[in-house]
């Protein structure tokens, strides 16, 4: 009984249940109810989730950039020295700047036309990428180290087939922190710069005070915030099923 | 002569995929107060998992448990394990003497009192002066003396020994077996030694218990009369030591997966 | 005292970058300004007295912020972790939360709470709690099952196994979730600020732009990255005091 | 021994008394000045409310206005809905469109009116690099807002039709006002929609080459048409008739003192707006009617235009959204 009471679904319906009265009570415009929202959501369906594709488009490619030049940027950074002494307080500094700051000078750069936006995603995706990548480079077990030494590989292959792999379980976990940032920054920057994407809806409704299709925007972003968070999840058991396995393995022992 | 530790119908099984793992099948034996008992068996038999139910850390599939003549479902009182993965079972950020006092707190010393024992225990096991190092600035056969010292501290009737030796140099090692069985006397402790070094479990049993491979069941009993005084050159050339080790090996030549030999 | 070179190295090494864009001339002067003309910039602000009462004011809610966000967040950490039933539902409720954007619902927060320090904390909260409290769920469920044995024989209850064994080792793992969330509490401040405040660098940045003070905007982002090093630099002093022997753990091993 | 006791017991009893003293004292000093809080967003035409403060001409009417600076006319929206500000300044577009929506605002004040030919606060600018001339030439080229539901998008959709375009002819980007001008020289956009001072940046900047194609919120000005407003939720503005009035009056006094002192107007505008004193000097701070009060056919007119352009869904009447305090 407890546990039906406390499970996440009866929470999540009490809740609705909650908001649709207040909802009600309220009476206003600014307070939507869920039943107002989902009215929206059916309204706007289609428009929806034409923006939507759009800002996932701009959230992968810019996702792909950073992954593809701060991984192993990172990964030098924790293995040289001298780059990592200079480079990681410069990331610590870059890091706080928040992505939206840096639009108006990405825009002076490129535009205010996708590459503008693939640029501030990259940015907000290459921070968590590059510290996590150089962490991993750095805790690199120094056994690992020497094993690629008495193999005779050279600096590039000790990176590629050791340091690489064994940074795996920490890179996902900053791939997972890089791809919610990569959707949260590509929403924003739609709503700083844009002519279309789920953030240029979001403004848009909400700037002219439909709060209820501005609430239908969120829970969509959430939905789809949810699916990309379980593909990650899942594509992690697919190829670091070996770090589990041996985590688990560990445990029974 | 009552038992200290029994062991009853003894089983475990993992669930796992596809099929369920069965490690233990029905093991049952005793050791007495004081005995010296090694276990030994072909790698991968499910030695370590026999000795965490003998702790009461996992419970078993079927069988029973019996410390003091109490069934045993959590680690009791009066028993204490050296891990076999010392550098992981020395909590990193605590230094030797707290590590060693950790294994106290059920004696409920005063501070000071568990802080001066801590530091006898340590010099007992030749670490005098390295009480505030941390696990990790000792060597592997310091971090085991380390470990070694942690189990002593329980004042416990009974050692279970996980291998303790086993990532350890020669040197050390046969250094920390005499330490092992000296302290063991001294604290008329019983101990329990799972191995996988035959001339170990020989060398510092009254008995030796000879595991089958998995699933686990004990193959055979040999108990031993070296005497109470061990010595590394003179024990490991008297001709019952030699014959039992012969035994011992034939054995688990013979209970090796792939046969080999048999 | 490298704690202290590698930031103003960093700072150095960024300036040199930026002159180099600058002379790159890839965009006109007037809108990315010499770096010397943003240090000018800089220090009459300074001369004015704006940039240390912006800094103040910013730096001041972030630090109260995070601090406070940190300890709920880890605190949520610790009872999620106690019972599974709480665990699932904020489980399910940072699910939701996590990918929406705060910038998307701070217009509508502003219906619902205002413009005061109600706005700022939710946003902050809104964004920040998720690391540490991630960060706490996960690295006390990870604990080196050796050591738990350990525990178990020394004969810890769930509490003093929790506050000897589980929670020490999680620290490296909770802590850089602090550090995470350190960060991007400054961030949450200065966007607030941004859409309303009445004083702070978010302020600052937006009535400056509105001013076309272009030079001040840019010193004011320089502004906001050192406040973020020295926000970071606590954070390592915290990690140090709850860590350290991981540090030098990891110093060893390295 | 009993001296002592003595004594404390009169200190104990005279902090008593200044405490008591203290507590009653505060609402007697709040009762005394009218507690106004005002969210606004930056505008060259609100020096008037800066100075009416500064001066204290408020608190010599008895208020004690509370300056919330908040970013775009939707915020200053949500700040009075939220009942965190009585009372606010924005383009008029935001709160009719809030009206509309059912969010329970009117119009009580405007500090400016727009008129043809001369007196304009926004302007269409192109950059002659992109060959856009006129409105016709606006077809297929990326012009900007600040945002959605402003008197930027009102003022495009409404020169557009006048030149027989639509809107969506044309590629809308949203950007802010402070961004436009390099947008501009750079070629991001094609044209901007710009207010003071960043009209007066733009058309210095020989780099554009600025090229104004349209003028004002309405293509057709020929009847002044109200460029901003001051709003209030209904449920304050009929219970504070004579508090808005006040506003209203030090406002006006203070920009009297401004119209009739240019030097007055470049120093507020460095003192409060944080401009330079360049950019002070291009500020145009004239009006073209002294009234500050809004006539219903102001008001009207704005409406009839924002549903001929679309913004607005249903009509409107004037009197519905908007009180005349006939001051």
């Amino acid at each position: 009984m407890k546990r039906l009471f406390l499970h996440p679904a009866a929470v999540l319906l009490a809740a609705l249940l909650a908001w649709q009265i207040v909802a009600l009570v309220k009476t206003t415009p600014l307070f939507p109810g869920p039943l107002d929202v989902a009215g929206a959501l059916w309204d706007d369906g289609p428009r929806l989730i034409r923006e939507i594709g759009h800002t996932l488009r701009r959230a992968v490619a810019g996702f792909a950039l950073a992954a593809l030049t701060m991984i192993p940027l990172g990964l030098a950074m924790g293995r040289i020295r001298a780059l990592g002494f200079v480079g990681e307080p410069l990331v610590a500094m870059l890091a706080t700047l928040p992505p939206p700051a840096t639009v108006p000078v990405v825009m002076l750069f490129a535009g205010t036309g996708d590459l503008a936006k693939i640029l501030v995603i990259a940015y907000a995706a290459a921070i968590p990428l590059v510290i996590n990548a150089a962490e991993a480079a750095r805790n690199l077990h120094p056994m690992l180290g020497l094993v690629g030494r008495s193999l005779g590989l050279t600096r590039l292959e000790t990176l590629r087939l050791i340091a690489l792999p064994s940074a795996l379980p920490m890179l996902a976990v900053a791939a997972r922190m890089a791809a919610s940032a990569a959707l949260l920054v590509s929403i924003t920057s739609e709503m700083l710069l844009s002519t279309n994407g789920i953030g240029n809806y979001l403004q848009r409704e909400q700037e002219n005070f439909r709060l209820d299709a501005g609430l239908a925007g969120i829970v969509l972003i959430s939905v789809v915030g949810l699916i990309l968070n379980r593909l990650i999840a899942a594509s992690e058991r697919r190829w670091l099923g070996w770090h589990y396995q041996s985590r688990t393995a560990e445990t029974q022992a | 002569m009552t038992a200290l530790l029994e062991a009853g119908g003894l089983a475990k099984v993992f669930p796992g995929r596809p099929d369920p793992v069965e490690i233990l099948r029905d093991i049952s034996f005793a050791v007495a107060p004081e005995e010296f008992v090694s276990i030994v068996g072909p790698s991968g038999c499910g030695k370590t998992t026999l000795l965490m139910c003998l702790a009461g850390l996992l419970p078993p599939s079927s069988g029973w448990v019996r410390f003091r003549g109490q069934p045993v479902t959590d680690p009791p009182r009066g028993v204490s394990v050296v891990f076999q993965d010392y550098s992981r079972s020395l909590l990193p950020w605590k230094s030797a003497r707290e590590n060693v006092t950790l294994g106290m707190r059920r004696l409920g010393l005063g501070r000071a009192a568990a802080r001066d024992r801590a530091e006898a225990l340590l010099a007992e096991v030749g670490l005098a002066g390295f009480e505030g190092h941390f696990p990790w600035q000792l060597s592997g056969g310091m971090q085991q003396r380390v470990a070694i010292a942690r189990a002593l501290a329980a004042e416990s009737a009974l050692l279970l020994l996980d291998e303790p030796l086993a990532a350890v140099d020669a040197q050390t090692r046969a250094d920390l077996q005499d330490l092992l069985r000296g302290l063991a006397r001294k604290f008329r402790q019983a101990c329990l030694l799972v191995t996988h070094d035959v001339d170990e479990a020989v060398y510092m049993a009254d008995r030796v218990l000879v595991l089958s491979r998995r699933p686990t069941r004990i193959l055979r009993e040999v108990p031993l009369a070296l005497g109470a005084e061990r010595d590394q050159i003179d024990t490991r050339e008297r001709p019952d030591y030699l014959a039992a080790r012969h035994e011992i090996l034939t054995l688990i030549r013979a209970a090796r997966p792939e046969g080999a030999g048999a | 005292m490298t704690a202290l070179l590698r930031p103003v190295l960093a700072l150095g090494l960024l300036a040199a970058l930026w002159q180099a864009v600058v002379w790159a001339a890839v965009v006109p002067e007037r809108y990315f300004p010499p770096i010397a003309t943003v240090v000018q910039a800089g220090m009459s602000m300074i001369a004015r007295g704006q940039m240390q009462q912006a800094l103040f004011d910013t730096g001041s809610r972030a630090i109260l912020g995070a601090i406070a966000v940190n300890l709920i967040g880890i605190g949520l950490g610790l009872a999620a972790t106690g019972a599974p039933s709480l665990r699932r539902i904020l489980d399910t409720v940072a699910a939701i939360l996590q990918p929406v954007p705060p910038a998307a619902v701070v217009p509508m927060a502003v219906f619902a709470l205002g413009l005061g320090w109600k706005l700022y904390a939710f946003v902050v909260v809104l964004v920040t709690i998720w690391p540490p409290y991630l960060a706490t769920v996960s690295a006390l469920a990870a604990t080196n099952p050796v050591l738990l044995s350990v525990g178990r024989m020394a004969g810890f209850g769930p509490v003093a196994m929790l506050w000897h064994i589980r929670l020490p080792a999680a620290m490296p793992e909770i802590l850089a979730g602090v550090r995470y969330a350190t960060t991007i509490a400054l961030i949450a401040v200065i966007v607030s600020e941004m859409i309303t405040g009445r004083d702070g660098i978010g302020f600052l940045l937006f009535q400056k732009a509105f001013a076309i003070r272009i030079p001040e905007v840019f010193a004011l982002m320089f502004a906001v990255g050192l406040l973020g090093s020295a926000m970071g630099l606590a954070v390592s002093a915290v990690y140090r005091g709850f860590a350290g022997w991981h540090l030098a753990q990891r110093g060893r091993a390295a | 021994m009993s001296t002592l006791k003595l004594t404390r017991r009169r200190l104990g009893a005279s902090v008593t008394a200044a405490v008591l003293a203290a507590i009653l004292a505060l609402p007697a000093q709040a009762e005394e000045l009218k507690k106004v809080r005002f969210a606004y967003l930056l505008s060259d035409t609100l020096l008037s409310v800066f100075r009416a403060k500064d001066q204290g001409y408020f608190a010599a009417a008895g208020l004690d206005v509370d300056l919330i600076p908040v970013q775009g006319g939707p915020a200053v929206i949500a700040a009075l809905a939220s009942g965190e500000a009585d009372i606010g300044y924005a383009a008029p577009v935001p709160p009719l469109n809030a009206r509309a929506q059912g969010v329970p605002v009117k119009l009580f004040l405007t500090l400016g009116h727009e008129a043809d030919p001369d007196r304009k606060y926004v302007w269409l600018v192109a950059s002659k690099a992109s060959g856009v001339s006129s409105l016709a030439d606006v077809k297929g080229k990326k012009i900007a807002i600040n945002g959605n539901g402003t008197g930027c998008e009102l003022a495009w959709r409404d020169h557009l039709a006048a030149a027989g375009l639509s809107y969506d002819d044309a590629e809308v980007v949203v950007l802010p006002f402070p961004q436009q001008e390099a947008a501009l020289e750079q070629g991001t956009i094609d044209v901007g929609c710009a207010i003071q001072p960043f009209y007066a940046s733009i058309s210095a900047n020989p780099e554009i080459g600025a090229k104004v194609i349209a003028r004002g919120l309405l293509a057709d000005e020929k009847e002044p048409v109200i460029s901003d407003s001051v709003i209030g939720t209904d449920a304050w503005l009929s219970e504070n008739e004579d508090t808005a009035k006040a506003f209203a009056h030090a406002v006006v006094k203070a920009r009297d003192e401004l119209l009739a002192n240019r030097a007055l107007v470049e120093e507020a505008a460095v003192t409060y707006l944080d401009l330079t004193p360049e950019l002070a000097k291009t500020l145009d701070y004239s009006v073209l009617k002294p009234e500050v009060d809004v006539k219903p056919g102001e008001v009207q007119r704005i409406l009839d235009a924002l549903v001929k352009a679309g913004i607005l869904k249903t009509p409107l009447k004037a009197a519905d959204v908007s009180i005349d305090l006939k001051l």
